[in-house]
């Protein structure tokens, strides 16, 4: 059995070996959880230290048909754009079961919907056919469903229909797409055809780059001469990849999901959510609109950096007007993820680096930050920002932990979140200097309403309420802890993480020169 | 309508018969029911109708069970009677142990049920134990 | 791994090969770093709260730095001393972008090693003095660890070779303020100016940052070396073609580029109009005030316009000249009529600041780095004599004061030879540096057209106005009788630990400047020697705006002729050449370089031969008339406070109620909180919550009501299928249901009605066989 | 030799009727005990020597003693009988008993020639025994039997014991 299918399908058995452990058994069933998440984690540590960052193309490639009457395929691999991803859902999915330690409503349920959401998203990341892309891109959408539907707060089935829908619709045109790609793949006559033993695998990713490349799919054999209500055949596909991707990373006004979903999920899953789940969507964009479609993306690169700005500034200025905390680090994702727009549309080496380093790093900090929320949660059972007050006086170490995480979602320089930022920028200037200029806007608001809630929550007078507010256990501790230093460790040493992804990013840049 | 009837009297003449009949053949009517096989089956018949009925007319799970028992039984008694008549050798006294041996199992079995039954419902009254009924 | 990049091989090698400069520059900031880690994490357990750590850790960086001082200044004593770890391959490729390096090295010059020098000192003086001043607080270690860390920020910013690298530090100064400022956590205001504080140098930051891009795109570089060559050579690269500024000349480009990045220092440095953090950050600490508010962290931007000089343009520093004259002026006046003993220092510090970007602006290149040194010290003196005032009287209102002489003299003492250097007073070290400023602006007001002189206006009316507040500061506080007996008879001089570093400060406000000759010859003083005059811009291959006439020296105008020979390379052509001779260790660049420069001189140089001549009189024109000027500013100044606060002839109340408005505008500090406070913060509020309710409204509405359109057709068609539909399937659905409820009645559930059903089955099934 | 037959025969039919009709589940019991003695008897009537102690053995002296258990630990209100469930179950019975003997009707014609060989009279004990451990005869129904007593030994147990076990949770 080959690394990836281990790590996509370990979380399966372990969801399958969760139904042998009796319900009432919380402990034990915490415990499997969290045994099972380690294995994909370490087998994604063995597979970060046995990649080779010289290639630029996929590695640790499996192929196997699967339908051969479709010839979908079996084909999974990774390169630099997804390894990162691979090893920080490894990580991620570890640590959700101890943030979820304290669920105690259908523990079990709860823990085999984890498990399962784990395979779906590993799936997504190392499936290299369209058709295995869509079938674990659906596996992650329904746990989700469940997690936010079951285990959320009050409003839950409002924001898990929304969550369901929103990305329903999404993954409907990303179908279509698909279909259509598949369709005008296999109506080519095999006399005119560059080399025929592509149509054996007629949703392989890398397969279909090679057939849009040397302009073998036009959509003649679907449309009259490609155009569809005047529109190329391609950039049909295209946008109908984009908006699906879009609405998962999101962007305005695509967006209203997340607010809903982050809000009514439980910690655990909000940080799943925020963590992996946004990345997906970029993880789309970058891996398919712009591997894929490199023509059609450079005609739509302003559109894609200004749907890039408009998320940052507007996602900055609503959060800064939220009274809900968790509401507040909401939005300051739609803000963050609107720099992997900006940056991929900016088709520069800065810019790709930049983008595909911004989902790791908002990865890791805003996970911490919707961690952090739920740590205050927990205890006062509400979460409205002006509620609290000084509680730096009774919980130092949660001030601490909250305090780096702040800094390293507003960019501070030593942090992961700069380096990112900065290399967007640097990137998208050259290309899109007003929009670029106007994005430092963006800097400026996320500093001032992290600092604001920072100043509100913890600074001034202690809040009577909470004089006996408990400081973070110990398994809090475990959870942020290791987030809180890949921030700090990827601010100092960037190279850590860029280096794995640099031969991909030139890769991808040189198909925009 | 009338062969009805007639058939319906079937049994009763034919034990008209069968008594002209012992009347007729000496032979017949010098063997005594000990070598008959009719009177066995009778009172093996008989049997069997009393352990229906007793299943039948009683709502108490013990009187079910003392009704099965009788019933086999009965059968039992034609298993061993049909081995005597016809040269079967002993193949029906084998089958009659083996269905003791069974009676057996099952009483043991069916009498734990009924205690268990007794255990749940408070009694064995088996109008109260209508599960089944959907 | 491939994140040392060509340090690789020499870690490689092992780090033994490293030169010992390397290794200082590493630990310069690496042990204060080490020693902050330690604190915040077991400060607490440590034995009297670990300050003895930080104190070992800043004493041992002061150690280094002043065998620094000995080794180059004293020892080489080399105006063109240039030490890079680039130049030596010894740089971590921090990120790589497609083939170009965002690396960093380790930099020196001299005014690197003097930075360094008055840094650690001070931070020493002050580490000490803080372990007096914050003695028996809660969070001491804590404390302690912020200001390790503060330490080790500043230092990086000094030692590192890259502009890029230069910002980072320069935000990590930024949370070290922050941190420090909202030190008293539990307190309503410092919370607020922290926060004021890192929000306003964000604003200047972000600028900063797009500055610095822009500059990226010009040079392809933010190494200081690689800026300086293409800056000296006149070769940048060219935008895109569809860029917004692809019309732009390299010109005015570079000067676009400067005013943004010098935005970074009008937050950091205080200046106009982004200001407003530094009085409100005395909330914090008075050691804090101290170190970095009045030494280090504000300086920071004076010290990165030094660093960055050549790169800015004539008409870049025309702007920072302005901003300077104008914040020199505006802190002054505020400076006036503050009460609170800390605001007034802040505001003089404000003012100072303007001070040296006035001079850096009017081309005083070494006078008003000079005096960014010399201000350090006195001004750090001031702050902790402050501190050392409201730790015995525990008040910061000059009102409580006076009479204090006699009660503390140490501090008294100390505090007055403070003021008279900040004064400007002559053999005081203020005066050497404060003199030089004053005297090039008048040399730019002569050159130049009458705008020329508004920063001298500004510098000597800001010259009488800081006598006046300083004087008044020290009769108010020290002289007089005392204004609250209580606290007067409470009051007591500090313990040696306070008193000792203060002692230290006003030595160096004394002897800072090199010399006590009240008329010393300007080109022979320590500071003019060793920090020379870098080649600006303006030489840079760019053509010269004869309107706006800058100091050029004779050898940059190679620049103009040899633009693609690299770095017009002459020995004393400053920081630029050295920078690139040493880092392209490229011999033969150089001689071409001379050789250029001879030919420039002969042939093409003679109007900016003359322009430069023209300068250089200028300078030496309005060296006496300056010294004149700015005593009888100072004599003012001080015969006005005496006359109102010592002898009190004349009630300050009166003097408020002539100048009317214009006293009450400037106690209220020309409302710029206000301004800021409804001008933008509340807009920027108004535009957030309009922007939620609009997210809320209308882009969730819109999803909301199209889920309810979803439904209501739902509803419809469910109507139809309920009635017509299903009416079809109900039907049957009913039919089958009453049979089976008659059939229902069978089953029972009861065994004995099946075995009885079984039974009549049987008879019927035997009827009907018999029935034949 | 017809006199035994009689005796016997009408033991068992006394005691079927008796155990069917009579209001006390303890008689009934007995009565159902009677039945099977005569039942035994008729078997020896028929020269199944072994089966007939067997029936004794197993019967009058096990299941019978199994069933008074049952009855002891069960309570005894429900043994009366409802006369409408007689008016219900008389017809049924009725026709039942009727084609029973219509059917022995049907019977007689086959076995009425069947003759009794005197030889098959003999003592039958060993060969049973024989029979049962013959592979190619009996073995395999024995060994069958021998596991069914085992499972049913121990599903009796469980079904028991289940109840106590949730008593004790209880």
């Amino acid at each position: 059995m080959d690394i990836l299918s281990l790590i996509i399908f370990t979380p399966l058995l372990g969801m399958l070996a969760l139904l042998l452990v009796p319900s009432d058994k919380k402990d034990a069933i915490r415990t499997v959880t969290a045994t099972v998440a380690a294995i994909p984690l370490i087998l994604a540590t063995k597979l970060w230290i046995d990649f080779d960052p010289t290639v630029a193309g996929y590695q640790f490639t499996v192929v196997n048909d699967w339908i051969e009457a479709l010839g979908v395929q079996y084909h999974l691999g990774v390169d630099g754009l997804s390894i990162p991803l691979v090893w920080l859902t490894g990580l991620l999915m570890f640590l959700a079961p101890f943030a979820a330690w304290n669920v105690d409503k259908g523990t079990k349920g709860f823990m085999m919907l984890v498990l399962l959401l784990e395979t779906g998203i590993f799936g997504v990341f190392c499936s290299l056919d369209l058709f295995l892309f869509y079938v674990f891109w659906e596996v992650m959408l329904l746990p989700m469903y469940f997690l936010i539907g079951i285990w959320g707060g009050t409003r839950r089935e409002y924001a898990a229909i929304k969550f369901f829908l929103y990305t329903l619709a999404g993954s409907v045109l990303m179908l279509l797409a698909i279909i259509a790609l598949y369709l005008s793949v296999t109506s080519f006559d095999l006399a005119t055809f560059a080399n025929p033993e592509l149509l054996s695998a007629p949703f392989s990713i890398p397969a279909l780059t090679e057939l849009v490349a040397n302009g073998s799919i036009d959509g003649t054999q679907l449309a009259n001469d490609g155009v569809l209500f005047g529109w190329p055949f391609m950039k049909w596909i295209f946008v109908f990849f984009f908006i699906g991707f879009a609405i998962k990373i999101p962007i305005v006004p695509l967006h209203t999901w997340l607010p809903d979903a982050h809000v009514e999920a439980p910690t655990s899953i909000s940080m799943v959510l925020a963590g992996i789940l946004l990345k997906l969507g970029c993880y789309g964009v970058l891996r398919i609109n712009l591997g894929m479609f490199p023509d059609v993306a450079m005609d739509f690169a302003t559109i894609g950096a200004v749907i890039g700005l408009v998320s940052i500034l507007y996602g900055a200025f609503v959060a800064m007007a939220q009274t809900d905390f968790k509401r507040m680090v909401a939005y300051s994702s739609v803000s963050h993820m609107g720099y992997v727009l900006l940056g991929a549309s900016a088709f520069t080496h800065a810019g790709l680096q930049g983008a595909a380093m911004q989902m790791f790093t908002h990865g890791t900090s805003s996970a911490l930050l919707f961690l952090i929320v739920g740590v205050a949660y927990d205890r006062a059972h509400h979460r409205e920002i002006e509620g609290f007050g000084g509680l730096a006086s009774v919980a130092p170490k949660y001030t601490g932990i909250t305090t780096l995480g702040f800094f390293a979602a507003l960019g501070l320089p030593g942090m992961s979140g700069f380096v990112s930022e900065a290399l967007v920028l640097i990137g998208a200037w050259g290309v899109h200097p007003v929009l670029t200029s106007l994005a430092v806007l963006g800097i400026v608001v996320t500093a001032a309403f992290l600092l604001w809630t920072l100043q509100r929550v913890f600074l001034g007078p202690l809040n009577e309420k909470y004089k006996s507010f408990p400081d973070v256990t110990g398994r809090e501790i475990f959870v942020m802890a290791p987030l809180a230093f890949l921030c700090v460790l990827l601010g100092v040493a960037p190279m850590l993480l860029l280096g794995h992804m640099d031969a991909t990013i030139e890769a991808l840049r040189q198909l925009f020169v | 309508m009338l062969a009805t009837l007639k058939s319906l009297a079937a049994p009763l003449n034919s034990a008209v018969v069968q008594v002209e009949e012992v009347a007729a053949d000496a032979s017949v009517a010098a063997a005594p029911f000990v070598e008959r096989l009719d009177a066995y089956l009778v009172v093996s018949g008989i049997l069997f109708v009393l352990g229906v009925a007793t299943i039948l007319t009683r709502r108490n799970a013990l009187y079910v069970l003392m009704g099965t028992e009788l019933i086999l039984n009965a059968a039992n008694l034609n298993f061993v009677a049909f081995a005597r008549f016809g040269d079967y050798g002993l193949d029906g006294q084998l089958m009659a142990l083996v269905v003791v041996m069974l009676a057996a199992a099952e009483m043991a079995v069916a009498l734990a049920i009924v205690l268990r039954i007794f255990h749940d419902f408070g009694s064995i009254d088996l109008t109260r134990t209508d599960g089944l009924r959907d | 791994m491939e994140l040392v990049g060509d340090a690789a091989a020499v870690v490689a090698e092992g780090a033994g090969d490293w030169p010992a400069y390397l290794w200082l520059g590493i630990l310069f900031f690496g042990i204060p770093l080490l020693s902050a880690i330690t604190l915040i994490f077991w400060g607490k357990r440590i034995p009297k709260g670990g300050d003895w750590i930080a104190q070992t850790a800043i004493v041992s960086c002061a150690g280094m730095a002043i065998w620094m001082f000995f080794d180059v200044i004293v020892g080489q004593h080399d105006p063109g001393f240039v030490w890079s770890s680039a130049a030596q391959g010894l740089e971590w490729a921090w990120v790589k972008i497609g083939n170009v390096d965002l690396s960093v090295g380790i930099f020196y010059d001299n005014l690197t090693v003097i930075m360094l020098t008055m840094v650690t000192i001070v931070a020493s003086c002050i580490f000490f003095f803080s372990a007096g001043y914050m003695h028996g607080d809660r969070d001491y270690s804590r404390f302690f660890a912020y200001l390790s860390y503060f330490c080790f920020a500043m230092l990086g910013l000094v030692v590192v070779d890259s502009l890029f690298f230069l910002f980072i530090f320069w935000e990590l100064v930024g949370v070290g303020s922050y941190l420090l400022i909202g030190f008293f956590y539990d307190q309503e205001e410092p919370p607020k100016a922290s926060m004021k504080a890192f929000m306003v140098n964000r604003v200047g930051d972000v600028l900063f940052l797009l500055g610095m891009i822009l500059c990226w795109n010009l040079v392809g570089s933010l190494q200081y070396s690689d800026i300086f060559a293409a800056v000296s050579a006149g070769e940048f690269a060219a935008l895109s073609p569809d860029h917004v500024l692809a019309g732009w000349d390299n010109h005015a480009l570079l000067t676009l580029s400067g005013i943004l990045i010098f935005c970074g220092a009008i937050s950091k440095s205080a200046q106009i109009p982004l200001h407003t953090w530094l009085p409100d950050a005395m909330a914090g600490p008075t050691p804090v005030s101290a170190l970095i508010h009045a030494a280090t962290m504000v300086a920071a931007g004076v010290f990165m316009v030094g660093r960055m000089y050549p790169y800015f343009t004539p008409e870049a520093l025309g702007f920072i000249a302005g901003i300077g004259a104008i914040t020199a002026l505006i802190g002054a006046t505020i400076g006036l009529v503050m009460w609170d003993i800390k605001k007034v220092l802040a505001y003089s510090t404000m003012s100072q600041l303007g001070y040296m970007m006035l001079g850096l602006g009017v081309g005083g290149y070494v006078a008003g780095l000079f005096h960014l040194i010399t201000h350090a010290c006195f001004k750090a003196c001031l702050f902790l004599g402050s501190g050392s005032v409201i730790h015995a009287v525990h008040s910061q209102d000059m009102r409580d004061m006076g009479g204090l002489r006699k009660k503390m003299p140490v501090t008294y003492w100390t505090f007055l030879i403070s003021t008279l250097a900040l004064a400007g007073v002559p053999m005081f070290a203020g005066y050497y540096s404060k003199d030089q400023i004053i005297a090039t602006a008048m040399a730019w007001g002569l050159t130049g057209g009458a705008a020329n002189w508004i920063p001298l206006l500004f510098g000597v009316v800001g010259a009488f106005m800081t006598t006046f507040y300083m004087f008044r500061l020290v009769f108010l506080t020290f002289h007089g009788k005392p204004a609250d007996q209580h606290r007067y008879d409470h009051a007591h001089e500090s313990p040696p630990i306070m008193a000792i570093p203060l002692i230290v400060l006003a030595g160096l406000a004394i002897f800072a400047g090199g010399t006590i000759n009240p008329l010393p010859n300007v080109e022979t003083l320590w500071f003019n020697e060793l920090v020379p005059q870098p080649a600006s811009a303006a030489a840079a291959g760019l053509e010269l705006d004869l309107e706006i006439h800058r100091p050029i020296l004779h050898d940059d105008l190679a620049g103009d002729e040899v633009a693609d020979a690299h770095g017009a390379a002459d020995p004393h052509a400053g920081d630029d050449g050295h920078g690139t001779e040493v880092a392209g260790g490229d011999e033969h660049a150089a001689e071409t370089g001379e050789l250029a420069a001879a030919a420039g001189a002969e042939s093409h140089g003679t109007e900016h031969a003359e322009v430069h001549t023209k300068w250089t009189n200028a300078l030496h024109a309005s060296h006496y008339p300056a010294l004149g000027l700015s005593l009888l500013a100072i004599g003012l100044g001080f015969y006005l406070a005496r006359r109102m606060y010592l002898v009190k002839l004349t009630d300050p109340a009166v003097m408020a109620a002539r100048f009317g408005p214009m006293h009450s505008i400037v106690s209220n500090k020309y409302y710029f909180d206000e301004i800021y406070a409804t001008g933008v913060v509340g807009s920027l509020h108004k535009l957030n919550h309009g922007l939620a309710r609009f997210d809320k409204s209308v882009i969730d509405g819109a999803v909301n009501s199209v889920g309810l359109l979803t439904r209501f057709l739902a509803f419809l068609s469910g109507l139809f299928d309920k009635y017509v539909v299903d009416g079809l399937v109900n039907f049957w659905r009913w039919f089958v249901r009453t049979l089976s409820g008659v059939l229902r009645l069978v089953q029972t559930g009861n065994v004995r009605d099946y075995l009885m059903w079984t039974v009549v089955g049987a008879i019927i099934l035997a009827f009907i066989m018999s029935a034949d | 030799m017809d006199f035994m037959f009689l005796v016997f025969a009408a033991l068992a039919v006394i005691g079927g009727l008796v155990m069917a009709f009579h209001h006390s589940i303890v008689h009934s019991a007995f009565a159902l005990v009677g039945a099977l003695f005569g039942i035994a008897g008729l078997y020896w009537t028929l020269g199944a020597d072994f089966l007939g102690a067997l029936q004794l053995l197993l019967y009058v002296g096990g299941v019978t003693v199994l069933l008074l258990f049952g009855v002891m630990l069960t309570t005894r209100d429900s043994a009366r009988i409802s006369t409408f469930r007689y008016m219900l179950m008389a017809p049924v019975v009725g026709m039942l008993a009727y084609f029973m003997l219509n059917t022995l009707r049907g019977v007689y014609a086959v076995v009425s020639e069947l003759g009794v060989d005197a030889a098959e009279a003999a003592p039958t004990t060993e060969r049973i025994g024989e029979a049962f451990l013959d592979p190619d005869v009996f073995l395999l129904p024995f060994e069958v039997a021998a596991v069914l007593l085992l499972l049913v030994l121990i599903g009796a147990v469980t079904v028991a014991r289940r109840g106590s076990s949730d008593e004790g949770a209880a």
